[in-house]
């Protein structure tokens, strides 16, 4: 743990020697530091030649990592299994093993720049509020250089833009909606996971070819930001790719637990597919309850996006329903095999989606540190953007400069019946949507919205 | 400082003299308590997050400081209304949060001018304080509780989605920009030299001189005829009703009033995180605010504030401890022991309400009452004592 | 110069009567007192005048102009004061602080906005609470906080707490209910004296006849929420109606 | 499609949503009403409730919390839904009597400000025992196919979805919520309005100073009138919990709506309480159906509404006292 005894830190060096702050002050940014700042602390050559900039630059020999993940309310069981794949992550970083070995050539299992790389760890509970008090503890107690989590987009959001605010890198976790990387994005912030356009995009083909053309939806969404997205991208690609046309679109409010009504209003639409837009728990309930009113007699049901949460919570009831997830450890390649067992090594269970995405973004970033030669932030965000690779085990990916967004593949599933389920085998693959298939440009969809901010 | 002590008392009479005696006389004066909080906000940083030795065991950083001074002004608001007029409002999460929604709004479109976003979101913290204590206020008791609770309630759901266009929802309120205070200085650097040293960063000066304010006007609210009324409304309704006063009329303005500080503090929120979360307008969060004001000790003026440290204490700090171990030593108490801050806290909490009702705050005056006694016990054996040796 | 009227005042709690066509007067300078068997009315009677319950009809006049549209701060604000059957003080203020409220009300209105004023510097306040604590002779135990008090001295206070209110008119709940026979004659002592010094108009309720007969310039008998004899305590004393009343009643 | 059966169904759901409410509503009006005690941790008791009935009813597989982490990899007596319905209530009925015992009783006499407090932590700490023991994550509550079934006999299909005249496919589960909250209920009103007990307990609704004074002893009835209330509460979380997801927040979150219903019904009445559920629930389900948005901000709105127009409730007597 970084969180022993530490009677001065490198804030408080600089405050004490009058050395003056850091960011801020307009027009004296970038003329300060640039002397000894790094106060004699170990290791990392090269990191001189950089101004102070958040907690740039590192004190002693350690550099922390900060994973601030769910570990109270609904989502604890996902953010568990993320904190194991970041804690995976560090030890390969500082031990060699996994993909430090075999497909991160920039890393050398003996941590990262010559740091020894440390990690504290955070209880968002997934609330926004929480979860920026967790991470602005990280950054100012634990003076941690990268915070990676979220498992939810509010929570992405809200922690990014603080960390845009402290000069301290994010790497986005599990957030799915478009905002992270359209209207809200931040220059400091990286998402490797895909977004609401690119799950209704990936979708539409698949559900046409199972379900046939000429089909009418109905759809239900949750009325926030993400449900709303996701909604706008699903009338979208079912009406132009799969050429279906939608009846009707209803929005349930935030904290709804019961859908009876709503999904009574499907029932009587006559429509021949339902489309529950709903995330998590909700999502559990909406489609338990959709399943009880014997919906899925009358109507197929597709739920764009799953998770392990949602699936352990509704049981049974996900049983043929498509839907997208981040990644599933069924998915047949190497990268997917060695993380698969590398994680089954160590703690002797199945990774989620959002433990490979956890583990892929520390060691992403950790890489592109060494490309950099240095944790100064803006250097390591040129080495981020427009990174292109293929060792993910999602095939070839590019991180977009524009909008810090991953152009990738998505995989599509459907829900496996209780009895075939087990622990971490919840779904059926069914097709990895190319990423030729999918995303947008620079100036269309949620990359139109967004303005990355400054690297300094 | 409670209430109680700011009299001038019998005791006082009997302890005069004394060291103590002198002690407690001051204390009882609004320039030594304003000073006093004044001198405590200004080394309270430094203690806590830069300090040598003490930061390190207690483990401190400078935004949680911030943070708790932000929800004191809150908590000290707050208990006028539970501590002093007895009125258990389940619904402040209205005005933190609406004050907060307020400032961050007009910071995206007008101006963020951190002194113009305080004022706007007090004043619509106020003006919302007035609507909804004109029509909780109509009920008493466990109603007037479910009542500010309900329209805490349904302000959140519009915030969810009617009102989404302006709150942006369950997203929370990003892209808040705070401008530079007095167009000079940036609130989010750090003060130079020594002032940096205690203080930390200029966010932390701003805050800290609306606590101290705030605690000013408190102290003053509290010794006014307002102090005194609003006593007697929590002491017995009926009579106060009946020697004259507009009862009603003063809950009111307890209500507003408090509103107002909740409305600083949501406005300060804002500056500080430059951000609004959508949970700032839900229920627990008014929760929240009970739990640190009785916790600390409802009816006190400072108890709250303590309240809200231990709270915010507990809830960043206590709860990353992975193991408890007995100090200085490698023994395990308690595996997982930040796993149960909540629990414990809860726990705690209804020993509180059940056993000592006036909190932390008051244990700690029962112990300073001892050694007051204590004290003037032994000023008095060594007076004797002396006056024995001059024969 | 009658103080206090009322006219035809009714009050119905569903299909019961509790008070029939009231019509009583109290002149300026008066002490009068109501009595009656339990549920005659009179408890009912006084909560109508202090405006706790309003009347199904009828009128009530203090001074000449009816209180009826009133609330009840407004009905004390006008000069009439009570004090209660139970001690109802401030419990956890000092006995200074009990006085001072009520005298606040009276000095400065139901109703102010001096919230950043201190209060040291409310000089006619503190005056007069220290008058009226001298008068219930609970001076010298101003800083006692009022629960601390013995029974007999929460009731002197409450009923200090009513004098400090400036009243023109005393209305008087069973001011010795509950007392030993000794805070009795002390209270009764302090009645006598506050008539002295204050020539007070009150009107009184009690169920202690020797009270009743040696204070009272009046006495007013209700019996079934209705008046049914009035007159001077001798007139009274022979009075067969009452008898009757009592007699009849469920209490001797 | 037709207008008719759209309002049927409207109707189903509005009544379903309310039963839940009624359930709860009707205890804590009780205890709120006989024995003047607020509850705010009668949430607690439906959490309670919920997964006393998952571990009577079923075994379901414990993945996080301490339970899991000292070994338990599952959780459950398995022996079915309809015992669950009958063990349940009578656990519940005794954590009640405990409640009374042990904390309300120390609690009557001091002020409804410390009744709210120290209910409202003992709900946090209820809430947050069961997130240490059973972890945060939600647990699969599945409906019972059946219900009664032993020997030859299958048993009531009691879940997946039933064919309606007129209104179509139906959730059966939700039609027998309905049903079991209607027997159930007019239990307790037979009990209150027909019994020496009830006539106790409605005494002391309207003035337990006189029933004291009368000389009853007024322990047992209201120790029992406590038991009553915990108990329909553990009976709402048995059949309420296979509706939704089952997790340590369910108790907080039903909470609040719960006392709105008795505050609109008015307090101590237990046709209030019917009425007041029944009148959430119907205009949730006619909000969601014609402005969905508004349907949860319509909830606090009719509850405000109501207490401001008839603070007494649209059942309640007038208070004597102001």
């Amino acid at each position: 743990m970084a969180r022993d005894n530490k009677s001065l830190n490198r804030r408080d060096v600089l405050k004490a020697t009058g050395a003056v702050g850091t960011a801020g002050l307009a027009g004296l940014a970038g003329c300060t530091g640039g002397g000894d700042d790094s106060g004699g602390g170990g290791g990392g050559g090269g990191d001189d030649e950089y101004p102070a900039l958040g907690n740039y630059p590192i004190e002693g020999d350690t550099a922390t990592f900060g994973f601030n993940v769910p570990q109270s309310g609904p989502y604890a069981s996902e953010g568990e299994d993320e904190l194991r794949a970041y804690e995976l992550a560090v030890k390969h970083l500082n031990e060699g093993g996994g993909w430090v070995d075999s497909q991160f050539d920039d890393l050398s299992g003996d941590g990262v720049l010559g740091y020894t790389i440390d990690h504290v760890d955070g209880d968002t509970a997934t609330d926004a509020d929480q979860a920026r008090q967790s991470a602005s503890g990280m950054i100012q107690r634990d003076d941690a250089i990268m915070i990676s989590g979220g498992s939810s987009s509010a929570v992405a959001i809200a922690v990014q833009g603080l960390c845009q605010n402290e000069k301290v890198m994010f790497m986005c976790c599990l957030t799915h909606s478009n905002d992270t990387t359209g209207t809200d994005c931040v220059r400091y912030s990286f998402r490797e996971m895909f977004n609401a356009y690119m799950t209704g995009q990936a979708l539409a083909p698949v559900v046409r070819d199972a379900y046939g053309e000429d089909l009418q939806f109905y759809q239900l969404y949750a009325d926030y930001s993400w449900g709303q997205t996701q909604q706008a991208s699903m009338e979208q690609f079912m009406t132009d790719v799969a050429g279906w046309e939608q009846v009707e679109s209803v929005a349930t409010p935030l904290g709804t637990s019961d859908y009876s009504t709503y999904l009574s209003g499907a029932q009587s639409s006559g429509a021949d597919v339902l489309i529950l837009n709903h995330y998590g728990l909700d999502g559990a309930n909406s489609m338990q309850q959709a399943i009880d009113a014997g919906i899925d007699e009358e109507m197929e049901i597709i739920v764009p996006l799953y998770n392990r949460p949602m699936a352990e919570a509704a049981g049974g009831a996900i049983e043929g329903i498509y839907g997208t997830v981040a990644w599933d450890s069924q998915i047949d390649n190497t990268p997917s095999q060695e993380f698969t067992q590398a994680f089954r090594d160590e703690y002797d269970r199945t990774p989620s989606g959002p433990a490979q995405l956890a583990y892929a973004q520390t060691l992403q970033y950790a890489a592109a540190v060494e490309r950099a030669g240095t944790f100064y932030p803006p250097e390591v965000i040129r080495q981020l953007e427009d990174y292109e690779y293929d060792n993910i085990g999602m095939g070839a990916e590019t991180m977009r400069g524009c909008d810090h967004q991953a152009q990738r593949d998505v995989p599509v599933v459907q829900g496996l019946p209780a009895s075939e389920q087990s622990e971490g085998t919840y779904f059926n693959i069914v097709n990895i949507t190319s990423r030729d298939d999918l995303g947008y440009a620079c100036d269309a969809g949620p990359a139109a919205e967004c303005e990355l901010g400054s690297y300094e | 400082m409670s209430e109680k002590d700011a009299n001038p008392s019998a005791k006082d009479a009997l302890v005069g003299g004394s060291l103590f005696g002198r002690w407690e006389k001051l204390r009882g004066r609004e320039g030594t308590v304003v000073g006093i909080t004044a001198i405590l906000v200004a080394v309270f940083p430094y203690l806590f997050a830069r300090a040598p030795v003490v930061s390190g065991i207690l483990q401190g950083y400078q935004s949680l400081a911030t943070l708790i001074l932000i929800w004191g002004i809150f908590a000290i608001g707050f208990d006028l209304l539970l501590g002093y007029t007895g009125l258990l409002s389940f619904g402040h999460a209205a005005f933190w949060g609406g004050a907060a929604y307020a400032a961050g709004i007009v910071a995206k479109n007008v101006s963020g001018d951190p002194i113009v976003m305080v004022v706007s979101g007090t004043l619509f913290a106020v003006l919302l304080a007035w609507v909804l204590g004109f029509l909780s206020l109509r009920r008493g008791g466990i109603y007037f509780s479910i009542l500010t609770l309900a329209f805490a309630q349904m302000f959140y759901y519009m915030a969810a989605s009617p009102l989404a266009f302006l709150t942006n929802g369950e997203n929370g309120l990003t892209g808040v920009e705070v401008g530079s205070f007095l167009g000079v200085i940036h609130l989010e650097s750090d003060i130079p030299s020594v002032g940096g040293m205690l203080l930390g960063t200029w966010l932390y000066a701003f805050v800290g001189v609306f606590f101290v304010g705030a605690v000013a006007v408190a102290y003053r609210i509290l010794n006014s005829p307002y102090g005194m009324v609003f006593r007697a409304i929590r002491e017995n309704e009926q009579r106060a009703e009946f020697v004259g006063l507009n009862v009603w009329r003063y809950k009111l303005m307890a209500f507003i009033i408090s509103g107002a500080f909740a409305g600083i503090a949501g406005s300060l929120f804002t500056i500080h995180g430059a951000y609004v979360p959508l949970q700032s307008l839900f229920w627990t969060e008014s929760g929240d605010i009970v739990v640190m004001t009785v916790l600390g000790g409802a009816g006190s003026m400072f108890g709250p504030v303590l309240g809200v440290g231990l709270y915010l204490y507990i809830e960043n700090i206590v709860s990353t401890i992975q193991a408890l171990t007995i100090p200085f030593t490698d023994i395990v108490l308690i595996r997982d022991f930040g796993f149960y801050w909540h629990l414990l806290l809860g726990l705690v909490f209804v020993v509180v309400v059940w056993v000592v009702p006036d909190g932390l705050w008051g244990i700690l005056n029962r112990l300073r009452e001892l050694a007051v006694e204590f004290g003037s016990k032994a000023a008095e054996r060594l007076r004797s004592r002396s006056k024995g040796g001059g024969r | 110069m009658t103080l206090l009227e009322t006219e035809n005042l009714v009050k119905e709690f569903g299909g019961l009567v509790a008070t029939d066509d009231v019509n009583l007067t109290v002149e300026e300078d008066e002490r009068v007192s109501i009595i009656g068997p339990n549920g005659a009315g009179k408890s009912t009677l006084i909560n109508l005048i202090t405006r706790r319950l309003d009347p199904t009809s009828g009128d009530i006049r203090f001074k000449g102009e009816s209180i009826v549209g009133l609330e009840p701060h407004q009905v004390v604000q006008r000069g009439v004061s009570k004090s209660f059957q139970t001690a109802s003080i401030f419990p956890d203020l000092t006995v200074r602080e009990n006085a001072e409220i009520a005298a606040l009300a009276s000095e400065r209105g139901a109703f102010g906005f001096e919230f950043l004023k201190h209060r040291d510097s409310l000089s006619d306040v503190h005056g007069v609470a220290r008058d009226t604590l001298d008068s219930v002779g609970l001076l010298d135990r101003a800083d006692t906080v009022a629960t601390d008090l013995p029974y007999g001295d929460k009731r002197r206070l409450e009923i200090g707490i009513a004098l400090a209110s400036d009243p023109d008119l005393l209305l008087m709940d069973e001011p010795t209910a509950g007392m030993s026979p000794e805070e009795t004659k002390s209270t009764v002592e302090l009645i006598e004296q506050v008539k002295r010094d204050h020539g007070l108009t009150f009107v009184l309720v009690e169920h202690d006849m020797e009270i009743v007969f040696s204070i009272s310039d009046r006495i007013v008998v209700l019996s079934r929420g209705g008046i049914i004899a009035e007159g001077t305590p001798d007139e009274i004393r022979g009075n067969e109606a009452v008898q009757e009343a009592y007699l009849g009643g469920v209490e001797l | 499609m037709s207008l008719l059966s759209d309002v049927l169904v409207i109707l189903l759901n509005g009544l379903q949503q309310g039963a839940i409410y009624v359930l709860l509503a009707v205890g804590l009006s009780i205890i709120l009403g006989t024995l003047k005690f607020v509850n705010f941790a009668h949430g607690a008791l439906y959490l309670i409730g919920t997964y006393a009935g998952l571990f009577v009813a079923l075994n379901v597989p414990l993945s996080n919390g301490k339970l899991a982490e000292w070994g338990f990899s599952s959780f459950g007596l398995d022996i079915g839904f309809f015992a669950a319905l009958i063990f349940v209530p009578l656990f519940v009925f005794g954590v009640g009597l405990l409640m009374e015992r042990y904390l309300a009783r120390a609690f009557y006499d001091r002020p409804d400000t410390d009744q709210i407090l120290v209910t409202f932590g003992l709900a946090i700490v209820v809430q947050e025992l069961f997130r240490v023991l059973f972890g945060s994550n939600s647990l699969p509550f599945e409906q019972p196919e059946r219900i009664l079934s032993f020997g030859s006999f299958a048993g009531l299909p009691v879940s997946g979805p039933v064919a309606l005249p007129i209104v179509g496919n139906f959730p059966q589960w939700r039609l027998w919520v309905i049903g079991i909250t209607a027997v159930l209920v007019a239990l307790v009103y037979l009990l209150v309005e027909y019994t020496d007990f009830g006539l106790v307990v409605r005494a002391g609704t309207r003035d337990a100073e006189m029933v004291r004074l009368l000389g009853i002893k007024i322990t047992r009835p209201y120790i029992v009138v406590f038991g009553i209330g915990a108990a329909l509460a553990g009976v709402a979380g048995v059949v309420g919990g296979p509706l939704n997801v089952v997790n340590p927040t369910i108790g907080t979150n039903i909470l609040v709506p719960a006392f709105l219903t008795v505050v609109i019904g008015g307090v101590g009445s237990i046709a209030g309480a019917v009425v007041g559920g029944i009148v959430f629930g119907l205009t949730t389900a006619a909000l969601v159906a014609f402005a969905p948005a508004w349907s949860q901000v319509g909830l606090y709105a009719i509850a405000a509404i109501v207490l401001l127009t008839r603070p007494q409730g649209l059942l309640g007597d007038e208070e004597v006292t102001p």
